[in-house]
């Protein structure tokens, strides 16, 4: 039981942390990877949150499709925005 | 989960990763809420399902439409500030 | 009370139907293909409005709401439709803007395939999500129908759209997107508070007991809905987005998308949050003063003529929300939908009319206006007419919404807002003068307007004239709005 | 100015949110037994597509219209350009997703035919199947998209029109998409099947439109 609620904890301070570090890192690259983890942690939540359906689609569209087209995008804008980042 | 990022960032794409996040954050507060005590709750877990959709059809069309203005502007962020 | 699901009357079918119709003709026009989708549209937004004056008429004769049971579970298990006399004025009003202008779009976008191409089918599910938010007594559908409304929106805004309009599309996208995950934030706690989202359900609870969480949803979901409303000083996407749209576009939205959250918000505040909602009285009305002032202030002094009427829509947005401190007592609401149709016809008709101006002159400036009376008198005329009912002046529709507002306002002696919806008015004079002043000068001796189809001017008057003639017969909509009340 | 105001609000924010969940009482209702009572008249025997089927599917028919209008936005403010050769792939990458593609379409059947008594569904079907189409087009076996065809048109609003068929139909009878009990599991397959199809269309349509009207320089 203890396991499993350090298990949990372990998870949302995952959560929390990737989703913050999503938004906060500097390169754009590392932020879509990091939104991908992101969602791959979140479908072991849900997995937690005995929502195995919620886990499924989660891992399919939200971390699968999302991510290849967060990652399509990336390519099109190319690397020069990392200039434009400075603001 | 008080990801509050979309006001903040100034590059589109990291805007729409801010808008996911805080939709994912949404999600388990739903179904989280409603099984608290620990059994699974079918009714907010369809409505996370359909929610999960709706929000990747936002993505997708958020992301069509920075592209194209990424296209034609050569610029990632829109421009501060309205014009009359 | 509510008749057992296997007897339903032809009124609960027609009111499945009006969400139906839009969705099929939505999805038929993109399986037709550019070119030939327009001809589903018109005759499906006629049947539409045709269900829509029905209904009213029936409720008008039994005095009460129209409900339907989606699933044939009954809330709070499946998913209710309740038409009651509000819902059924909104959703009149929809029909009645949305058929003009899918005639005026088909004349508007002429020998245009490409801009065509998708209008019709994003608008298609742009009224099928209008209707549905207008008639859902259920949350969670009310989130869905929020983003159907939403997405379409911005991809209208977008659609064929060149660098500032796309700019202000994203901007438009990031706003309402914003505001539906405060909204379903708030519905996620109203949820996780009570175990339902069916609004019938709800109300009980929250009046015998709000926990913080649940002041805190009203809130969120309060704020999303302004946001989405673009209230002042929400406002900032609005402009751009309302004035770089196409003319059809622009006043559909202007007429009738920020009316659905407006709606929304009325909604819940007499329903579900009539308990708690009081506490917050003040504010609406505040923003709403803030919005007439500065909206009306921006419209005196913007160049562009779509410009100015998307200013001038900030402004008359204002006007909806100055009912909230005044909702306890009578006339209020009546106020608030008379006015809600008021500026949605006379801005359908005066974005209609700028548009046929714009398109004559080639450009968009207020001072290229110079001397199109002499040449296009029904479309200036219709810019007029429309300019009166925004002013305020009787006999129109307009004129009775401000007065309904004033009286209200008088009987709870609250008389800052009787200041400031006379200020309005004045303002509202002042910017519409600009544009007719303009439209009188002398024209530049090389001045040269391109042929405009006839009847995309005669809409545009037909739009405006709808919103004076309202005035006349502002009685039948009263009786429509106090039916089912308590039902 | 702007951003210290967000963080205030942020920070000011989130501990309000969480102590109002801590302090949350249970909730007076409860639709658990209420889902689970009426599952044996709901046409299948799980409950999470029960409720997305059945009871709420009404959500569910709006929900697809999102994801049409998504599409239709993508192709709005994209504007067709000519063709553009895929790319091609290294042939180890291009086997390995030969092998691969039926085997995702075989899961998204599996997925599909389990939705009605276990996890899965036409939803994580769809994805599924758009997954692969979309993995093949990376490696280049289908090229992008540039106008949606008479024939892709169909294919995707089919799960769409069929959905609405079936509500209208039963529209009729009883309430919209109100089914009767003996048909339920048929209908509810049926919608299923065709929105498995037109989901991984959709899907897939969202990302192989998006790159279309870049190809100058790709």
């Amino acid at each position: 039981m203890t396991l499993a609620l350090a298990f949990d904890g372990l998870l949302a301070l995952a959560l929390v942390w990737s989703a913050w570090r999503c938004l906060a890192t500097p390169r754009l690259d590392r932020a879509v990877v990091l939104f991908i983890a992101f969602g791959l942690l979140l479908t072991l939540a849900w997995a937690r949150l005995q929502a195995p359906d919620i886990a499924l689609a989660e891992a399919a569209i939200g971390a699968g499709l999302t991510g290849v087209l967060l990652l399509d995008a990336l390519g099109s804008f190319g690397g020069r925005e990392r200039n434009q980042e400075g603001e | 989960m008080g990801v509050c990022g979309v006001l903040l960032l100034r590059h589109l794409l990291r805007r729409i990763l801010a808008f996911n996040l805080m939709g994912s954050g949404a999600f388990l507060v739903l179904v989280g809420l409603a099984q608290r005590d620990d059994i699974a709750n079918p009714v907010p877990q369809a409505m996370v399902l359909t929610g999960i959709v709706v929000a990747v059809a936002a993505t997708a069309l958020a992301l069509a439409l920075a592209r194209r203005y990424h296209h034609l502007s050569g610029r990632s962020s829109l421009p501060e500030g309205g014009d009359d | 009370m509510i008749d057992p699901a296997s007897a339903l009357g032809l009124s609960e079918i027609l009111l499945a139907l009006l969400v139906a119709l839009p969705l099929a003709w939505a999805v038929l026009a993109f399986a037709l293909g550019p070119g030939r989708s327009g001809w589903v549209a018109v005759p499906g937004l006629a049947l539409q409005l045709s269900i829509a004056l029905q209904l009213a008429a029936t409720a008008i004769d039994t005095g009460t709401a129209i409900h339907h049971q989606v699933g044939g579970w009954g809330a709070p298990l499946g998913i209710d439709l309740r038409g009651d006399g509000l819902a059924l004025a909104m959703v009149l009003l929809t029909q009645v803007v949305a058929l003009p202008l899918a005639l005026y779009a088909r004349l508007f976008y002429l020998g245009r395939g490409e801009e065509e191409a998708y209008f019709w089918p994003l608008t298609g599910l742009l009224v099928a999500g209008l209707n549905g938010l207008f008639l859902s007594a259920d949350l969670f559908n009310i989130y869905v129908t929020l983003e159907l409304v939403g997405l379409a929106a911005v991809g209208l805004v977008a659609a064929g759209g060149k660098a500032p309009q796309l700019s202000a599309a994203i901007n438009y996208l990031f706003a309402t997107l914003l505001g539906s995950m405060a909204y379903l934030l708030g519905v996620a706690l109203i949820h996780g508070a009570y175990g339902t989202v069916s609004i019938a359900t709800l109300t009980p609870l929250v009046t015998a007991q709000a926990p913080l969480a649940v002041w805190l949803a009203g809130l969120l979901m309060l704020v999303g809905l302004m946001i989405k409303t673009a209230l002042f000083p929400f406002h900032g996407w609005l402009p751009p987005a309302h004035g770089g749209a196409p003319a059809p576009v622009s006043a559909l939205l202007s007429a009738l998308v920020i009316k659905g959250t407006f709606y929304l918000v009325l909604r819940l505040w007499t329903g579900p949050f009539a308990a708690i909602a009081p506490v917050v009285e003040w504010l609406p009305a505040a923003l709403g003063s803030g919005a007439i002032l500065w909206g009306s202030w921006r419209a005196l002094r913007a160049t562009r003529i779509k410009m100015l009427i998307a200013y001038s829509t900030v402004a008359q947005l204002g006007y909806l929300f100055l009912i909230f401190p005044l909702l306890e007592g009578a006339g209020a609401i009546e106020a608030g939908v008379m006015q809600a149709w008021a500026h949605g016809l006379a801005k359908a008709g005066m974005f209609a009319a700028a548009g046929v101006l714009i398109r004559a002159t080639g450009q968009d400036l207020i001072g290229g206006l110079a001397g199109v009376v002499g040449r296009m008198p029904i479309t200036l005329f219709a810019f007029g007419l429309a300019g009166v009912s925004l002013m305020g002046l009787p006999p129109s529709s307009g004129f009775l919404a401000k007065w309904l507002l004033i009286e209200a306002a008088l009987i709870q002696e609250q008389w800052h807002l009787v200041a400031v919806v006379l200020s309005g008015g004045l303002l509202a004079a002042l910017y519409v003068f600009k544009v007719i002043r303009q439209a009188f000068l002398a024209p530049p001796e090389d001045v040269h307007l391109a042929p405009v189809p006839r009847n995309l001017e005669w809409l545009a008057l037909a739009l405006s004239a709808a919103s004076i003639l309202l005035g006349l017969r502002g009685v039948e909509l009263m009786a429509l709005l106090v039916t089912g009340e308590v039902g | 100015m702007k951003r210290f105001l967000v963080i205030l609000a942020a920070v000011v924010f989130v501990p309000i949110l969480a102590t109002a969940m801590v302090d949350l009482a249970p909730a007076p209702l409860d639709l658990r037994p209420q889902v689970a009572a009426n599952l044996a008249v709901s046409g299948v025997s799980h409950q999470v597509t029960a409720v997305l089927l059945n009871y709420r599917g009404y959500d569910t028919l709006l929900e697809i219209g999102v994801l049409l209008l998504a599409l239709f936005g993508v192709l709005a403010a994209t504007p067709a350009h000519r063709d553009i050769a895929p790319a091609r792939a290294e042939l180890i990458q291009s086997t390995l997703t030969r092998l691969a593609v039926p085997l995702m379409i075989l899961v998204a059947g599996y997925l599909l035919w389990a939705g009605a008594f276990r996890p899965g569904g036409a939803f994580q079907a769809g994805a599924v199947l758009g997954a692969a189409a979309v993995l093949a087009h990376l490696v280049g076996l289908v090229p992008g998209w540039q106008h949606p065809g008479l024939w892709l048109r169909l294919g995707l609003v089919m799960g769409f029109v069929v959905f609405l068929a079936v509500a209208a139909a039963t529209l009729g009878q009883g309430a919209l998409l109100e089914y009767p009990p003996p048909l339920a599991g048929t209908l509810i397959v049926v919608i299923e099947a065709a929105l498995t199809l037109s989901l991984g269309l959709c899907l897939s349509g969202l990302f192989l439109f998006l790159s279309r009207g870049e190809g100058v320089e790709s």
